[in-house]
Parts: C-alpha cells; structure tokens; sequence
C-alpha cells in the first residue's frame, strides 16, 4: 500500500498529463468516429447496393478482428500512405474502430425512429435529405445518446491499446513508468486508479445528461 | 383535379390495387370506404407518390406524373395529406411543426409563416396550443394540429387517411367539424374513414373498395340507401 | 505526447534529429518523470550538437522501430541495437556506439543454471525481434521461449518462477542487481561480444556520414567518456 | 498482395497452431468466466448486503480498467501469490475479465424469467435453491445464450491482449513473424485473416445454435 | 383450519391490508370478493407466505405459523395456490410440470408421481395432453393444468387467485367447471374471483373486501340479495 501511494505521489508530474492526453486521443477518436459512423450508418440504410456493401464489410471487418490488430495495421498502413504524427496516427486508428460501433448505434436510433415521421415530412414536400436532416437526425440523435455514451467509455479505456506504437497516453506512461522503477504491479494498480476515476466521472456525467434528456423526452410523445 | 387510371400496386406476390380508376374533380369531397385490406391506406399513398406503383397513370391538375421524371416534392406541396397516427414532430411545438414545411420548403419567411400557422390554429380552434409540444396534446388536439400544418403549404387537394380511428370516441367530433368545415370552404378532399355519418353528410361522391378494386361508386343518398354490390351491402349492414 | 515536441522549439531554425528507442530498456533508454533519460538519450544528444541540429528522442516499440525507421517517422534509431547481418539488409549502421554482450540472467535463488551449458530445455525469455533471440534458440526449443515487449518485463518474470533464464545485454541487467530492484543474479561468461551501432535509412547516405562524423568527434573530445562514465563507471566503448 | 499470400503460406506451420492456442485459451477462459460470473450474478441478486456489496465492486472495477491494465496487474499480482504456467495466468486473467461481463448477463437473464415462476415454484414447496436450480436457471439459461455467444466473440478477439505476457497466440506469434520478417504491415493483415475467419466461425454457429433455441423456445409460452 | 387475526401489511407507505380477521373451516368454500386494489391478492398471498406480514397471526391447523421458525415450505406443501396467469413452467411438458414438486419436494417416486398425475389429468379432462408443452395450451387448458398441477402435493387447500380472469371468456367456463368439482369433493378453498355465478353457486360464504378490510361477509344468498355495506351494494350494481 505504501508502494503505491508513494508510486501515486513521485507520478504527479506524469500521469496526470498522460490522462489529460488520454482524454484528447479518446475525444478527438470519438468525435472522428461520430462522423464516420454517420456516414457508414447513411451507407448501411441507403438503398444503393455498393454503399450498403461497403458499410457491411466494413463494419465486418471491424467487429472481427482485434482491436489491437486495428491499431498495428492502421499504424503501418496509413504510414505507407502518408505520414501522420503518432498522435493523429493512434486517434484515426481508434476512429476507424470506433466509426464500425458508432455506425451500428446511428442505424439503430435511425430505425428506432417511427416511419410516420419521414413519411409525414415528405408528405409536406421536404425531400429526403431535408426530411432526415430536420425531422429524423434530431429525434435519432436522443436515442443514440445512451450507447454513445457507453461507447465513450469503451473508447476511453480501449486508447490504452495506442500505447503499443509508443503513445505516452496512461498506459504508455505506466509502461514507462514500471520500467524504469522496477515496480510493475505497483505503477500499474495506480494507472488502474487514474482509469478508473476517469470511467467514473464520466459515467456520472453521462447519467446526468440521460436525466435531463430524460425531462427532455417527456416533451415526446 | 385528379385522374387515375389503371392504377395497379403490389407488395412482393400479393397484388394490393387490381387496376383502379378514379377521377376527383375540383372542390369534390370523396370519400373512400371498404374493409380492412381492401387497399384503401395503399391508394391514398400512391396519390401522394408515398408507395411506388407498378402500372397505371396519375395526373394532377391535367399534368400527368411522371415519377422518374418529375419532381415529386413540387406534386406533394400540393397535395397535403393526413395520419391515422397523426404523426406530428415531437421534437417541435406546434407552431414549429406548422411552419417547417413553409420555412424550410417555401423559403416562406419566419415570421410571415408564425402569423399564418397562428391563423391556422385559429381556424381549427388551437391558437392557445401554439406553444404547446405534441405530448401535451389530446388526440384529438393533435390531428386538428396535423390538419393546419398540412394546410399551411396551401395545397390544393388534401387526403385523408382514418383521421379520426386512433382518436377516442369522445374527441372524434373536434376533427370531423374541423373537416366538415373545410369542405364547406371548397377544398378539394379524398378522406377515408369508418366515420359514415360523416360521408354521408358531407361527401358528394362515396367510393367502395374491396380487394384492390373500386366495387360501386355513387352519391352518398343513393349508396346509403340503395347499394348495388353485394359486398357493399353486407359492409353496410356491419357497420351501420 | 511526441506529436508536441515539434512546435516546442521554435525559437531556432536549426533542423531537428529525430532518434528513436523502446524507452522500456534502463538505463540506455527509459523514462522517468515522463522524461526520457539514458546513455543512448545523452548520445543523440551530443551527436546532434556536433552536427548542428536540434535533438528530439522518440519512444517507439522495439519490434517495430525498424518499420517506423522505413516509414520515415524518425531519422534513426539509437537504441542499443545491435548491428546484424540480418538487419543490415534493411538499414545502413553507423559504426559501432558501445559494445556489450549477452548474459545469462536467472533468479537469486536459482541453483540449476551455472552457465550456458545448462540451459538445455529450460524456459528462456527474451524481447521479442532480438538478436538474443537467436541465443536461446541455440541452447533450447521453439516452445521454451518465451517473447516480450521489454526486458525489464522478461526480468520480472525470473523471480515468478515462469522463467527459468532470461538473455540479454549484460548492462541492462547488472544495474538491477545493484540496485537490488528484482531478485536477480547473472551467471555464466557473457556469451556474445555484440557490436551496437545507430541505424539509418539505407537511402541515407549523408546522415549516415555526419553521424559517423561526429561519433569519432564526440570519441575525441572525451564528451562520450563522459556520458558513459556517468552511466556505467566506465568506457563501454570497448575495441 | 503476393507478399501476403507468401507471408500466409510461410507461417503455416505458425499460426494455425497460435490460433488453436488462441482457442484453448479463450474456451478455458470463458468457461472459467461463466463460473465466476455465475456466483458474482447470485451476489448480486443476492439479499445480503455483503456479498452485494463484493459483487458490485468487483464489477465495478472489471468494467472501469482497460483490460491490458487487468492483464498487466493480474500477471505479476497472481504471480506474488501463487506461480501459474503462462498459459494459465493468463486465461485466469481473461477469465476474471470476462467473469464481470458474464455476471451482468446472467443477471441479466435471470432477472428476464417471469417473477411468477419462482413464485410458483415456491407455492408448490420448493426451496428457493431448488427453485432456482430446476425452474429459473434453466430458462435464464436459454435468455443467455446469444448475449453469451457475443461475449465468446468479444472473448476471443480480447485474447490476443494477453501476447502482453509473451504468449504466443495469434496476436504475439504474429508480432515475433513481422519482427524477424520486417513485413509488419503484411504480417499483421494474416493475423487478421485468422482473427476474422474464427470470428465468421463462431458468429455461423452462434446463428446456428440460437435458430435450434428459437425452436426450442417456440415451446416457451 | 385457517385462522387469521389481525393481520397487517404495508407496501412502504401504503398499508394494503389493515388488520384482517378471518377463519376458514374444513371443507368450506370461501369466496372473496372487492374492487380491483382492496388487497384480495396480498390477502391470499399472505396466507402461502409469499409476503411478508408486518403484524397478526395466522394459524394453519391450529398451529401458528412464525415465518422465522418454522419450514414455510412444508407450510406450502399444505396449501395449493392457483394463480391468474397459471405460472406454469415452459420449459417441461404437462406431465413434468406436474410431477415436478411431488418428485423433488416430497421425493416421490418418479413412475408413481407420473401415475398419479395422470389420474389428476384425467379429472381436469387433459389426459390426452400429458406430453403437450404449455405453449401449445389454451389458457383454459393451462389453467386445469395449473391446478392439477397444486393437486399433485396433495394440499388441505387450495387458494384461487382470479383464476380465469385472464381467459376467454369462452374458456371460463371449463376451468369453473373443475373447481366445482373440486368443492363438491370436499377441498377446503379459497377463491379470489369476479365471477358472481360462480360465488353464489358454490361459495359456503362471500367475504367482500374493501380498502384492505373485510367490511362484510356472510352466506352468498344473503350477500346477493341483501347486501349491508354501502360498498358493497355499490360494487353489486357495478358487477351484476
Ligand atoms: N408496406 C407493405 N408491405 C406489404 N404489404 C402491405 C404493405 N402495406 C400494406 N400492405 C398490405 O396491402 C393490403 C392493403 O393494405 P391497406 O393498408 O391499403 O388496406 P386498408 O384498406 O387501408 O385497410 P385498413 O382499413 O386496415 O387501414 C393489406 O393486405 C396489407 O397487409
Ligand atoms: N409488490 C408490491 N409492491 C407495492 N405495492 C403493491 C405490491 N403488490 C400490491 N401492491 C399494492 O397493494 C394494493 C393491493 O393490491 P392487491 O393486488 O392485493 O389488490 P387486489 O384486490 O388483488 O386487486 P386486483 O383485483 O386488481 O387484483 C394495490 O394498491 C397495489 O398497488
Ligand atoms: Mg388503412
Ligand atoms: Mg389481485
């Protein structure tokens, strides 16, 4: 107990920083991968085969291999192509996984929208873009908000993977940190806590939100 | 005003229309009636390009609709159309759910589109509503609300599809007089319902459907009193 | 993050040097405070003062520093690496930096391993894409071995009793010895005399002279004892 | 593309044999999990405040730490207790992962079963062991197979976390190939295959095996 | 058989029965009787002790049951309870839903319990549905299944709670049918139900329930005809 705590004391200077970067990365992946999945759940609804065969394979693709896998390819491949910092290299890399989820989220709470809506919207002569944009999206998005939210929370704890292509993210740093101390089960737990109080504050946040959406949706019928 | 001919939908093997013809004419309230299936809900859809049909003609105001080649959101501004479920946006209060349409498809200016929807809900006995969001609102409040936000893009043929079914008994009334009104004004109107009081007050022309096809049509004293298909009688003395 | 270090320093046009190590191999390479410190730090640091650039250190996996080498995502690896046949057919080395060996590290109270010899059938750790790899092949099966991320890992699993020796660079271990952090002994005579040297792109033919330049520079003009006295106590350089 | 067909058909004496460890471990895990998970389901359902109390916790903790950190802590922290082969550190490791997971959905499962069969089941003078065991579980159980089946999934691509400790499964076994072979990216994308194939193999007879519960449940009223 | 005294139980602030006194005696049929909400339900799930009482006493044979020391499910060996949505397990066939309690509770033999739950089959007319699984049942057919099912643990009562208030009502009968012969035969029940034919016909007494009290009960002939309780007669006038 003593270890850690003193562990906990002598990596203020670090940790601290290291989840401030884990916070970034796994914001900046998220929002990426909102605007992926947007696009691959437009795919997957929309009624030209090549999208909808894009989307799927896709998506397939991501849901069956690890995440960790992802990461390695995607670091090496994207390289290839053009050369990424390691940090927008690490944050695609988790939006491109991440996207395959958030694309399955945005199509549920699409769907999950009654079809009385887009028909009455057209009906009135909006067109279908219009129509989604206005009338579905926004009634879509409050039902997509408790998964994203959890997906959040996903995300936030996969980043710690990125640390395999050298990011000095939380679990970089406690690598690091273990390395150089010779304390591993020690400097990990502490990493563990740092983790930990980030998954909770944002559960906490997240409840919060749903209540209000919550008061929100009363307004629904 | 409307000409239909040869109108023909299916879904997958089970063909719904079986070729149907029917012409509305200017300022002619219709009213359509059969049993459940007969494909009263799918007719009233085509009309509005809402389904797809398979064969068969629509004109409107003597332009015939091509669906490929038209543009099909012009040929529903004119055409407003009604709910069973109502299908307000819950999202929006009233005066939004009146004004979107006019704002976002007219480019109708914000406040231009405020005072007619306030017009509007006068005329259907809502202006306190306005700000009101749709789960607040009665059944029957809510159609009345659909009624003025289909009115609000002017159209020039308003269809009807059992307004008043999902409504309980007691709110029935509010919608059919809101109805009965707009008919007295002219509006050109395709309704089906249940409600037979109301057809035969108000229609100048009743259309029985069954199994896709138009069985008997006729003034509604003549229909009422006097029906000539089988089925149509035996749908009568169900519902009368 | 190593994505900031580029905006750091901008007060000076001078170019920068970008050398990259595991970070996970004390006391060459490793980070303290989220600092990266070390021999191989304070090495890049003088060779890039000689050739008038500025230096900037980057962690990166070991097994994969080659690859981010060829990918351009730094100019060079000073890693301790040590110069191969094999590696030779990807990149270009300096000449040599320091030389070491491999060593036989085994748990304090192990009785069994005395040396080389008794390392038939045994368990044998190493870091995965290693030279030392290849040792322990020599001395045990395929399935005896036992690959990780970093040497200090491998380390810590002597003490388990999930290994029973772990091969790599005499003086990465013998510093935890001293400092009693892990239950550890080495044994045996080193069993290789391993030339480390600093890779570049096979392509870069000009970096490659200016490092060679300022190596024997920096050899001249005692700055490299210096380093290597404040590390190890002595000149690593070796003949 | 040659290039991967040649990595493939090198590392044939590899990789199949790192994918049957993978599934050795997975299987072993997720066995072990369901153990755990059952017992950490009746704790949590459970009127004692403790064991609740224990449960909620240890949930809490599982679903709050990136796995890797789980892994890390759980290696060298069993590893003080008591010495455990690689291979069973970590499929205890990924067990106790998946435990957490598996707990939820038994929980999950048995809060699903109509309270009025307990109820019945009591009124006929069963002890509330013995209720739970012939007239509860049995049904819980049928609720449980396709968020179990998903779990195997997850289970299985999570696994190739545990090359952290230097096992050889698919994940590490593809590390060591792309570091001796230099072809990172190549070797990385067969691993990947692999992965993908025994992901589409598993969700084939998942499909399967819950169409013949469907049938079976065509029998639930 | 049964005495209850002063029994009282709250559901956080509610308090649903509010000092209940009721005997039972062997061989009689009791029918209870109240508006939806007056606590007939809790009542008769006190008696099987699947709720907690807060206060009273209830005395089974003349013993008094503590829930905390005595073994409640030799208690509910005892009673049978029959309830409204039959409960039956879904995941064995008639026969084994049947022989289930009497073989693991009273470890009966297995071809002895399966014999004699056909027989009991045979009484509630499903002899030829033994290896039917309860889905592919009526409900009526569920509910005799239900009580055959209590019958196998041979109880001195049986509790009835609105037993065929979730049937069609072209499936009540069958069901009322069996428990007329189950009174006939001389079993000590109890029955929640709003089925008024049956409590005048077969009830030794009517106990009419209301805001967790018993505010009348006597002989069905008097209760019918006669009602005293203001309630009573207001709830008759709704029901009959
Ligand atoms: N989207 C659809 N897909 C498949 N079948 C459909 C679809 N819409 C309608 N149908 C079928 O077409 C037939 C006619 O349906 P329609 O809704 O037009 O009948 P209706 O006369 O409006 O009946 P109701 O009085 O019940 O509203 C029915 O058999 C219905 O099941
Ligand atoms: N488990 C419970 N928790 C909280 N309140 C309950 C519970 N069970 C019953 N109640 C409340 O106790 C009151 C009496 O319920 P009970 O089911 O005994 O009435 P009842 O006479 O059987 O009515 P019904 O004819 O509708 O079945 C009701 O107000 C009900 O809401
Ligand atoms: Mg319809
Ligand atoms: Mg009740």
């Amino acid at each position: 107990m003593i270890i850690i705590l003193d562990i906990f004391l002598n990596t203020l200077d670090v940790f601290p920083r290291a989840a401030l970067l884990t916070l970034r990365l796994t914001v900046t992946s998220l929002l990426l991968g909102c605007f992926i999945g947007l696009i691959i759940a437009f795919f997957r609804i929309s009624s030209n085969k090549l999208l909808n065969y894009v989307a799927t394979v896709y998506i397939g693709l991501i849901r069956g291999t690890p995440l960790i896998v992802q990461i390695a390819i995607l670091y090496f491949g994207i390289a290839s192509i053009v050369t990424f910092s390691q940090f927008w290299a690490g944050a695609l890399a988790l939006a491109i996984h991440n996207g395959a989820y958030i694309a399955e989220i945005f199509r549920g709470a699409i769907q999950a929208v009654d079809r009385g809506q887009m028909e009455a919207a057209r009906s009135l002569g909006m067109s279908y873009p219009l129509a989604m944009r206005r009338i579905v999206l926004p009634q879509a998005f409050k039902f997509s908000i408790p998964p994203l939210g959890n997906q959040f929370i996903i995300g936030l704890k996969d980043s710690s993977l990125v640390a395999y292509v050298g990011m000095a993210e939380l679990w970089g740093s406690g690598l690091s940190e273990a390395a150089s101390n010779y304390r591993q089960l020690e400097s990990y737990i502490v990493v563990g806590f740092y983790y930990l109080a980030l998954v909770m504050l944002f559960s906490f946040l997240l409840k919060k939100l749903e209540k209000r959406m919550s008061l929100d949706t009363k307004l629904l019928d | 005003m409307i000409t239909i001919s040869n109108l023909v939908k299916s879904f997958g093997p089970q063909t719904v229309l079986q070729g149907i013809d029917l012409t509305v004419t200017e300022k002619e309230v219709v009213v359509i009636i059969g049993a459940s299936g007969s494909g009263k809900s799918t007719l009233l859809r085509c009309i509005n390009f809402l389904e797809v049909f398979d064969k068969g003609e629509i004109s409107i105001q003597n332009k015939k609709i091509v669906p490929e080649e038209t543009n099909l959101n012009k040929v529903r501004e004119e055409v407003g159309m009604v709910f069973q479920h109502f299908n307000l946006f819950p999202h929006k209060n009233v005066l939004e759910n009146i004004i979107e349409a006019p704002v976002h498809v007219k480019k109708m200016d914000k406040a231009m589109a405020a005072e007619k929807a306030l017009q509007l809900l006068e005329k259907v006995g809502l202006r306190d509503k306005a700000y009101a969001y749709p789960s607040n609102l009665s059944g029957g409040q809510k159609q009345r609300v659909a009624i003025a936000r289909a009115l609000a893009m002017e159209p020039r043929i308003m269809l009807f599809d059992e307004p008043t079914s999902a409504l309980d008994p007691e709110l029935v009334g509010e919608v059919l007089q809101v109805m009965k009104q707009l008919a007295k004004e002219g509006m050109t109107m395709v309704v089906v319902t249940h409600e037979m009081g109301f057809a035969r007050e108000v229609a100048d022309r009743i259309v029985f459907m069954g199994d896709g096809k138009i069985l008997e049509e006729g003034p509604p004293e003549q229909f009422f009193t006097n029906p000539q298909h089988a089925k149509a009688r035996q749908f009568l003395n169900r519902v009368l | 993050g190593q994505d900031e270090e580029k905006d750091s320093g901008n007060g000076t046009d001078q170019e920068e040097f970008h050398y990259a190590m595991s970070g996970l191999y004390k006391p060459f390479n490793f980070k303290e405070g989220g600092k990266l410190k070390g021999f191989d730090v304070e090495i890049g640091e003088a060779l890039a003062e000689k050739m008038g650039m500025k230096p900037v250190a980057v962690t990166n996996p070991w097994e994969t520093l080659i690859q981010g080498l060829q990918a351009q995502k730094f100019d060079a690896i000073i890693g301790s690496m040590t110069i191969t046949e094999e590696r030779l057919k990807s990149v270009n080395f300096t000449e040599p930096y320091y030389r070491s060996g491999a060593q036989i590290f085994v748990a304090e109270n192990n009785q069994d391993i005395s040396g080389q010899a008794d390392l038939k059938g045994k368990k044998i750790g190493v870091v995965k894409a290693s030279t030392y790899k290849e040792l322990a092949l020599q001395n045990t099966k395929k399935t005896n071995i036992v690959e990780y991320d970093s040497d200090i890992t491998a380390l810590m699993d002597l003490p388990t009793g999930r290994l029973d020796a772990v091969i790599t660079d005499q003086m990465v271990g013998l510093p935890i010895i001293k400092e009693g952090a892990i239950k550890i002994k080495d044994v045996g005579e080193p069993m290789t005399h391993d030339d480390q040297g600093i890779a570049v792109r096979k392509d870069d033919h000009e970096l490659l002279k200016k490092l060679n330049k300022a190596l024997d520079e920096i050899i001249k003009d005692g700055t490299y004892e210096e380093i290597s006295k404040k590390w190890f106590g002595r000149n690593i350089l070796g003949e």
